[in-house]
């Protein structure tokens, strides 16, 4: 072994990132954070409640903050390159220093779809149409003038996801059972307001899941409709009227609704490929990185010393990402350890 | 004897006739009412029935066995069954007695019917004779019976258990005031005629009595306000009596040659039905039997409590105890009485009104009656429920096959409901419908057998379809009897230990207990439930219900097989496509229908 | 609504259109039902801007309506498609103007399907040459005529006499746009601004001093939707789809429609008076319709042109109400005076619907 | 004037404006109604349903959709057999649903 200490480089300071670093620096290695944003957290700590069980995002963060707390983090850091050496990777940071390190983590998570590419739905174009994470933020924030007092909201789910023409015919898995949670959460929120939730197939595979489903449907009276929104119009007052056809009875369906919520999807980060491509790990078809193996080596890479973690491989909700992250840690581990 | 009194009379007698007064008063107008509310020709034949020799006599065993004996309460439960009988056959013999006593040494005054009660206040020994003796005796002997009987009561409503009841009903306050006098009458005349045994004479119990009260009180004083106690406790149970649930002593005695000339519940509110609420006694029996009752849910819901909202007319508990129940007729089966709880209950549910009534008129079943038009011979109905357990369905055919049976399936690719679900939820009207359209196949098929494998369908089919000349059958009767008959040869599997579970609508609904064992018992070693024949217990899966939720049914099916496995049986065997599919979710060994385990065996 | 939005999506679909040299072909419909629509694209094209247009009286139909209708499979509407094809390279351009919107997404389609699969191009050209010996080069550009003038939009805004502003109010005028689904609802990178929120007419409109109005309903069709009119068992299908639209942008009062197909203008116009008919309900001011013009005539009109040559009188709503909002004036006694000043007959009067 | 042909109604379910005190007042004395996933497990084992076309899937759909007239036609074509309640994932009480049902006018008053 060249260093006693070797330096991971960790992209990406997401839970996933964060959640690796914690356990590699706790395994006796050098990780370093590098997140492009000011702060760490990423997608997570954008977002204000979590299913199934409403655990605050604070509450998933705070513990792993402070198992990074002796991490170095590069902040407002964006890699301008990365290098190939022999069993080394040389990163080159913006702010024009470089990083030799000894193992390279991908912790690049995803994007949000953008969706205004779906310009039926007229994200960007109609007042009252929002996104998921818009609704987050409003969850945080409670300023949004687009949100005032609804009568009438609707959710629409695989906005940018199982779409082909969307160039995502990836199923985005947590964007169901969010729907359901925002639904509850805009339910409690105005009572009186008329839910909608318009799905394609309702995919609720999780621990709770289902229950959380029933509740919505039981306790909340959320109308849960089989059939995707063809295309959205304005209406006079600046109220969205939406088209979609309840496929269960067969018919085109109409509603006036205050808001529409679009369940934006998951799409690999652009970054990723993009750092991908340079150090030769090969990307997957969906557009997401390839692992070595699916089954049995998710966050192993199809090159020695660079894994994976979270949702760089593929859509993945937020207890699978922290157990990929520690498994990456343990097969950063065993890298180093068979390497003697 | 001679009379104390010329004039035959004393104060204290008054309470008591103003009671009797008022309690038959209210029975006969109560009586003739019922009588009047009966639909004309059930009136007629209940009228024709009270004097009918076969009827009167019928009448006067029935009264004598149920409601002075409590034939039925002895089989079921010694302690309570010697309470009632003591209580009732004691009471009634002081009665007899009294008035034995006054027609043998007052016979000018046997006109005053407070006379015989109050006899001993009235009346002075001049000399002892056997005949006298003997009487007293039996007097004392009857009322230390009665006594003994309200010890046993005093225990039961402090401790229930003791006398094996796990549950009671919780009593109302008029209940109350109805218990306490009754319990208050009896110890009140044995202290008025203890206090009375030196001058009118006494027996075992009431001279030792008597010389023990004269030891400390030395004089007579007592004696009067004791009878007055006594004619006042007489007063009050009288004057309580319609409202309470004693009102079923006087109902009953009216029920019982009502039931006799076969008279039927017509209407959900009068007539017999109205009787039947009277004739409860409350004694809540059925509580503990109710299968709904299990892990003390639902026990407000038994048919004691449903006669009570009757009484009171609480029309929201009316609906909710109405449509909540099973209608698996084990509180019917265990009512000393004999209520109807399930016939009462439907008759409420066909009260309902509905904005929407289904109508099957239209339905073209061509298809069908064309499918077995003229075939003949055994006519196979396995009904909707078996199509869910195509087990059956394939057991029976191959049965029938082997036994070489000439027969067709009526409904190869589901045929139509048999009506008994609406009848049921007491939309009878329209399962006449239905009924109509399934005779129409049936009469076409030319048939002399119907099969039913479902007994849901074959109590529908024996009661309500008037199918003349064609034998409707459960398969497992006719599977008994084709092994009887030797054209079904079984081999028994020695060590092979078999539970019958009797269905609701095949045991207690249609009387079928013993087929089913017996051709079991060719296949197997027979072991029996904890509670069997008309006891059973429903599986929870019944379609009688309306309004319980899978949930809730849920412990009652676990109830229901807890009690089907004591004896450890390896396999449950019933006779019913629905106990079948509830008890499969549950059950922690094999549930197997009669026709599978015969055929298996066969 | 905002505006924003919708302009970075119309960048989005930023549309190649040539300047000059264009092989014009004329639509089946609109010869029979607009000619003077025709007449004044080339009139405003060739003549007052001075562009290249060429044009050939051997042209036939597209095939699009009998391919549209089930009538004819698509190898022969592909075999007539070549023939105007072969036309085009014969008179040497390489850039193709269609009037029809259906013949535009005809020819879009097709190209997109040789493109897909050459081996049924090279299939049409042996049928095309056995059948009349021909031979053809694909067009480099293919445009709609609305196209062009949306490209031209500006020089004719330069040169406009009127504006689409109310006289009286000074109040840009209100328009519903509706632009036909062959246009670019099959191909949204073929249309300017894409299928969803297409500028090609609003990009007019816009020019020309009108506000474009956007109602739920804006996307539906005009009703026409060919097996649903031309068979007459499914016609009530087709007044009702228009009715839907009507329903939809009444509250939004519009002044005037305008429209890139043949077969729009003629339904959203000739419906008006059937609806009218049916349920008494009229959708312009006073009882009278809603005029539903070709951007020719729009166009015509700002140039300046009497609206009786631009043949404004064989519309059936009367467009007496909107040329006095702009201030356009109008001579009532030549309104139905033939191009030789002969009267070519009045119209009976519908019942309902006012036609001034 | 008669064109030989008329305004078609139109098929599409308007929410805005679907009358669902029906449904509302169901789903408050049972609250199940609320739970159904359209399985179509009912429906698909419907004895009923060869003959009179009944399925809860549909009525309950059609409840919440104004297709009032279907519903009703439906709910008369019932048998109680319940062998739905017998296969619905749910646990849902349909027989109990289709009684209740049964007794609400269009309001969603319980006839009395």
């Amino acid at each position: 072994m060249v260093n006693r200490q070797p330096i991971i480089a960790v992209i990406g300071a997401g839970i996933a990132g964060l959640e690796a670093a914690s356990q590699l620096a706790a395994l006796g290695y050098k990780p370093v954070l590098i997140e492009k944003a000011p702060v760490v957290g990423g997608h997570v700590a954008e977002w204000n409640r979590l299913f199934p069980d409403m655990t605050p995002a604070e509450d998933v963060l705070q513990p792993l903050l402070a198992g990074t707390a002796k991490v170095r983090t590069l902040l407002n850091t964006e890699i301008s390159a990365i290098n190939r050496l022999k069993d080394e990777y040389n990163l080159i940071l913006s702010d024009g220093s470089s990083l030799l390190c000894q193992a390279v983590l991908f912790a690049t998570g995803f994007h949000l779809f953008d969706a205004s590419k779906k310009e039926e739905y007229g994200y960007g174009i109609y007042d009252r149409v929002i996104t998921n994470r818009d609704l987050e933020q409003w969850f945080n924030s409670r300023q949004d003038a687009r949100i005032d007092k609804p009568r009438a909201v609707g959710f629409v789910h695989c906005v940018g996801s199982r779409d082909l023409k969307a160039g995502n015919p990836q199923c985005s898995k947590v964007c169901c059972i969010t729907a359901i949670k925002q639904a509850i959460e805009m339910k409690e929120e105005f009572p009186d307001a008329e839910i909608y939730c318009f799905y394609m197939d309702l995919r609720l595979f999780g621990k709770k899941y289902e229950d959380f489903y029933i509740r919505a449907q039981r306790d909340y009276g959320i109308h849960f409709i089989r059939g995707r929104i063809s295309e959205v119009g304005e209406a006079i007052d600046n109220r969205v009227v939406v088209k979609a056809e309840d496929t269960l009875s067969g018919k085109p369906v109409k509603v006036t609704l205050d808001l529409l919520v679009l369940m934006a999807g998951i799409v690999c980060n652009p970054d990723a490929q993009q750092y991908a491509r340079e150090i030769g790990v090969a990307v997957d078809e969906d557009g997401f990185l390839k692992s070595r193996n699916n089954l049995a080596a998710i966050t192993d890479s199809s090159r020695p010393g660079v894994f994976f973690a979270g949702a760089c491989t593929g859509a993945k909700t937020v207890p699978e990402t922290l157990a990929e992250a520690r498994s990456a840690a343990l097969a950063i581990h065993n890298y180093f350890n068979s390497r003697g | 004897m001679r009379e104390r009194f010329a004039s035959g009379f004393d104060p204290f007698v008054i309470p008591f006739v103003i009671g009797m007064a008022f309690v038959l008063g209210y029975c006969l107008i109560a009586m003739i009412r019922v009588i009047c509310q009966l639909p004309k020709a059930d009136r007629k034949r209940f009228l024709l029935s009270l004097i009918t020799p076969k009827y009167i006599w019928m009448n006067l065993r029935d009264i004598f066995l149920n409601c002075l004996i409590h034939v039925k309460l002895w089989k079921r439960n010694k302690v309570l069954g010697y309470m009632h009988s003591s209580i009732a056959f004691g009471w009634f013999m002081l009665i007899v007695l009294g008035h034995l006593e006054v027609m043998l040494f007052v016979p000018e005054r046997i006109h005053l019917f407070y006379y015989p009660i109050f006899f001993n206040y009235f009346v002075a020994e001049t000399e002892q004779t056997l005949q006298g003796a003997l009487l007293m005796f039996l007097m004392d002997f009857f009322l230390l019976m009665v006594l003994s009987g309200i010890l046993i009561a005093i225990i039961k409503r402090f401790a229930s258990r003791i006398v094996g009841m796990r549950r009671t009903t919780r009593l109302s306050a008029l209940d109350r005031v109805g218990l306490y006098s009754l319990w208050a009458i009896f110890p009140l005349r044995l202290l008025a005629e203890s206090f009375t045994a030196h001058i009118s004479g006494g027996s075992f119990m009431t001279i030792p009595a008597n010389w023990l009260f004269r030891q400390f009180l030395g004089n007579d004083l007592n004696a009067l306000p004791t009878w007055w106690a006594y004619s006042i406790a007489l007063c009050i149970f009288m004057c309580v009596l319609p409202f309470t649930r004693y009102m079923h002593i006087p109902a009953e005695m009216l029920l019982i040659p009502m039931r006799n000339a076969g008279i039927k519940i017509r209407h959900p509110r009068k007539g017999f039905a109205l009787l039947e609420v009277y004739s409860c006694p409350g004694c809540g029996v059925c509580i503990d039997a109710c299968p709904m009752s299990v892990r003390k849910t639902n026990c407000k819901d038994a048919t004691v409590y449903l006669n009570r909202q009757l009484r009171r007319g609480n029309e929201r508990r009316i609906a909710e105890i109405s449509d909540k129940c099973l209608l698996c007729g084990k509180c019917s089966a265990v009512c000393q009485v004999g209520v109807q709880g399930p016939e009462l209950r439907v008759a409420q549910r066909e009260r309902r009104k509905f904005a929407l009534t289904p109508s099957y008129t239209g339905m073209d079943v061509q298809p069908l009656t064309a499918a077995v038009a003229g075939k003949g011979g055994v006519l196979y109905f396995a009904g909707c429920m078996t199509q869910l357990t195509p087990s059956i369905r394939r057991a029976t055919a191959s049965l029938l096959d082997k036994a070489g049976v000439r027969w067709h399936l009526m409904d190869p690719d589901g045929g139509l409901c048999c009506g008994r679900p609406l009848m049921m939820a007491g939309r009878s009207e329209q399962a006449r419908e239905l009924i109509a359209k399934n005779l129409e196949i049936i009469r076409a098929s030319g048939c002399d057998t119907l099969l039913l494998s479902c007994p849901i369908c074959y109590k529908v089919f024996k009661e309500e379809y008037p199918l003349e000349g064609v034998r409707v059958v459960h398969h497992s009767v006719f599977f008994q009897e084709l092994i009887a008959a030797g054209k079904l040869s079984v081999t028994h599997e020695d060590g092979l230990r078999l539970v019958w579970h009797d269905p609701c609508e095949l045991g207690r609904g249609c009387g079928i207990y013993e087929q089913p064992r017996q051709a079991l018992a060719t296949a197997g070693e027979i072991v029996e439930a904890g509670m069997h024949h008309a006891e059973s217990i429903c599986c929870g899966g019944s379609l009688g219900s309306l309004t319980l939720s899978y949930e809730q049914r849920q412990p009652m099916t676990q109830n229901a097989l807890d009690n089907l496995t004591v004896a450890d049986p390896d396999q449950i065997v019933t006779g019913c496509p629905l106990c079948l599919a509830t008890f499969v979710r549950m059950a922690d060994r094999p549930v197997r229908d009669l026709a599978e385990v015969l055929d298996e065996h066969c | 609504m905002i505006y924003q939005g919708k302009q970075k999506i119309w960048s989005d679909y930023q549309k190649e259109i040539p300047d000059d040299h264009w092989f014009y072909v004329r639509s089946c419909i609109r010869q029979s039902f607009f000619p003077a629509s025709e007449t004044h694209f080339v009139k405003i094209v060739r003549d007052l801007l001075g562009k290249d247009l060429y044009e050939t009286p051997h042209h036939t139909t597209c095939g699009g309506i009998a391919y549209h209708s089930d009538t004819i499979p698509q190898e022969t509407a592909m075999t007539i498609v070549a023939r105007q094809f072969a036309l085009m390279t014969e008179a040497g351009y390489k850039n193709l103007v269609t009037s029809c919107i259906t013949s535009f997404g005809n020819y879009c389609e097709i190209l997109e399907t040789w493109r897909e699969f050459p081996e049924l191009e090279a299939r049409i050209r042996e049928h095309l040459w056995k059948a009349c010996r021909r031979e053809f080069e694909k067009p480099e550009y293919v445009a709609h005529a609305s196209d062009v003038i949306f490209k031209l939009r500006g020089e004719i805004a330069e040169r406009a006499k009127y504006h689409l502003v109310s006289r009286a109010t000074g109040e840009p005028l209100r328009v519903v746009e509706h632009i036909g689904c062959h246009y670019s609802k099959m191909f949204p990178h073929k249309g300017v601004g894409g299928a969803e929120y297409p500028c090609v007419l609003s990009g007019m409109v816009e020019s020309w001093g009108g506000q474009v109005i956007d109602y739920p309903e804006r996307r539906h069709c005009c009703g026409f939707g060919f097996r649903q009119y031309l068979v007459k068992a499914n016609r009530g299908y087709s007044v009702s789809n228009t009715h839907k639209k009507f329903e939809s942008m009444e509250p939004y009062h519009p002044d005037m429609i305008i429209t890139n197909c043949p077969g729009c203008p003629y339904f959203l116009d000739r419906w008006q008076y059937v609806i009218a008919e049916q349920t008494g309900k009229t959708y312009g001011q006073n009882g009278c319709g809603i005029p539903a013009l070709t951007y020719e005539e729009l166009a015509g009109l700002v140039l300046g042109y009497d609206p009786w040559d631009l043949g404004l009188q064989i519309h059936q709503v009367g467009p007496e109400p909107l040329l006095d909002k702009i201030g356009i004036p109008y001579d009532p006694n030549r309104k139905y005076l033939g191009l030789n000043e002969k009267e070519i007959m009045k119209p009976g009067l519908p019942t309902v619907l006012k036609c001034c | 004037m008669d064109f030989g042909f008329k305004l078609s109604p139109s098929s599409a379910v308007n929410l805005d404006t679907v009358d669902h005190r029906r449904f509302d007042r169901l789903a408050q004395l049972v609250p199940d109604a609320l739970t159904c996933i359209g399985c179509g497990s009912c429906s698909a084992t419907c004895t009923a349903s060869a003959w009179t076309g009944m399925s809860v899937r549909k009525v309950l759909l059609g409840l919440q959709r104004g297709q009032d007239a279907e519903v009703d036609k439906m709910l008369s074509g019932c048998m109680l057999c319940g062998k739905c309640t017998m296969v619905c994932p749910r646990g849902i009480n349909t027989r109990q649903l289709i009684l209740t049902l049964c007794r609400l006018d269009k309001k969603g008053e319980m006839v009395r």
